[in-house]
């Protein structure tokens, strides 16, 4: 699965994006994050105020209970800012 | 006599002309009486910024700005809508976002225009970084409490209400 | 820093740019984030207008405007406002009336801009009156209900509530 | 004083202004109607929906009970239209 980071999340990982092997218990959002904090003190970091890390699946808002089954992207990003 | 609601989205790191897009949404069009629109500045209220700096999520940030016009069609009898989006680097008091809504009325122009910027705001995948003019020192902008309480007004009364 | 708010209110028969009052609002001001604005356009969704004319009270529709600019001031912290609103005949499709607002944030900004259009459709001295295409028939303008309506919003709630 | 008329008040009435003699007994705005009315068969057309006739003093509005002392001119118009 293609996962892409954005603002500090992005610059907290250190990439914009990765292609992950997800095991096969991933199942939904909150699961990628704990694969992903298991990972490396780089990821922990990114996702330490974890309420505050929104998900897109798809290039579409979800909740972090959101199955990622079928889906070819998945982004994390902090609360937006545009406007 | 019922029209199309006409709509443009646009994310790109160029200015855009507002006068121009309302000139294109009114003409030949002679059942518009409303025009309303809404211009985003990038502010520099203490003289610390030296640059903003917008980052964006390339084809989501049309998708939701597409989804967000559509859910306010669905609300409001409107008859064009416009949403620009920049990204990129800007200076202060360059224009940043804009929003223009065609209606018979003018309650449907202004409310959609209203709700467009609220959802755009806590919705749309775009970041702001300030470069401050002093140091090296860069901070990635906060999302305003004032933003996401905005957002709930639209949830609490019916269609088109607030 | 606190920065007057200035306020141009204009009343004449002619045509105006709304992008250059836009434009000069915020020339040197980094202090503006949002800019909101409402164009006012002569519908004919029936075709069957030929002309628009628009009787004003002289002196009383420019006190008048001023009024509502300074009572907007009031409710909302702006950083600059312009009324436009013409007189005379006027053919489907032209501008009538204009009114653009400038502050810090777009909560301001819009909210501002639908006040005043809410208190000017109501309590300014204009009144239109309609010349149809087919034969001579002139008819006044009824004033709508929704209208009226609409001032109510700003009495029940707070300063700058709707 | 001087009274002036817009919109279809004015064309009821047949002209756009007058300067008027009020007499003494004549204080507020209700009572200028009132004595208008009696002049004759176009100021009783003109005011016959008399609730929805509006009133200005010196180009500021007023509810029909204001009194008159004072000022210059008194304005009559249907409700705006403008915008």
């Amino acid at each position: 699965m293609r996962i892409v980071y954005f603002a500090w999340v992005r610059e907290r990982i250190g990439r914009a994006e990765e292609e992950l092997d997800l095991p096969d218990a991933v199942r939904s959002v909150d699961d990628v994050i704990d694969f992903l904090v298991a990972r490396g003190e780089d990821y922990a970091h990114a996702f330490s105020a974890r309420k505050s890390i929104r998900a897109a699946l798809d290039k579409a808002h979800v909740h972090s209970t959101a199955l990622i089954a079928g889906a070819r992207e998945l982004a994390f990003f902090p609360p937006m800012t545009g406007g | 006599m019922v029209e199309a609601c006409p709509i443009t989205i646009s994310v790109a790191p160029g200015d855009f002309d507002v006068a121009a897009d309302v000139a294109a949404l009114s003409k030949g069009r002679l059942d518009i009486g409303a025009i309303a629109s809404f211009v985003g500045l990038c502010r520099d209220e203490q003289g610390q910024l030296s640059a903003l700096e917008l980052e964006h999520y390339p084809g989501m940030a049309e998708a939701e700005l597409s989804r967000i016009a559509a859910d306010a069609t669905q609300r409001w009898p409107l008859m064009g809508i416009v949403i620009r989006h920049r990204y990129g680097v800007m200076q202060p008091g360059e224009r940043i976002v804009a929003v223009i809504c065609a209606a018979s009325h003018r309650g449907a122009a202004l409310a959609a225009t209203d709700f467009i910027m609220d959802f755009l705001k806590s919705r749309a995948p775009f970041w702001k970084k300030e470069h401050k003019s002093q140091g090296c020192a860069q901070d990635w902008v906060d999302a305003r409490e004032a933003d996401a309480a905005a957002l709930k007004r639209w949830h609490e009364g019916g269609v088109g209400q607030k």
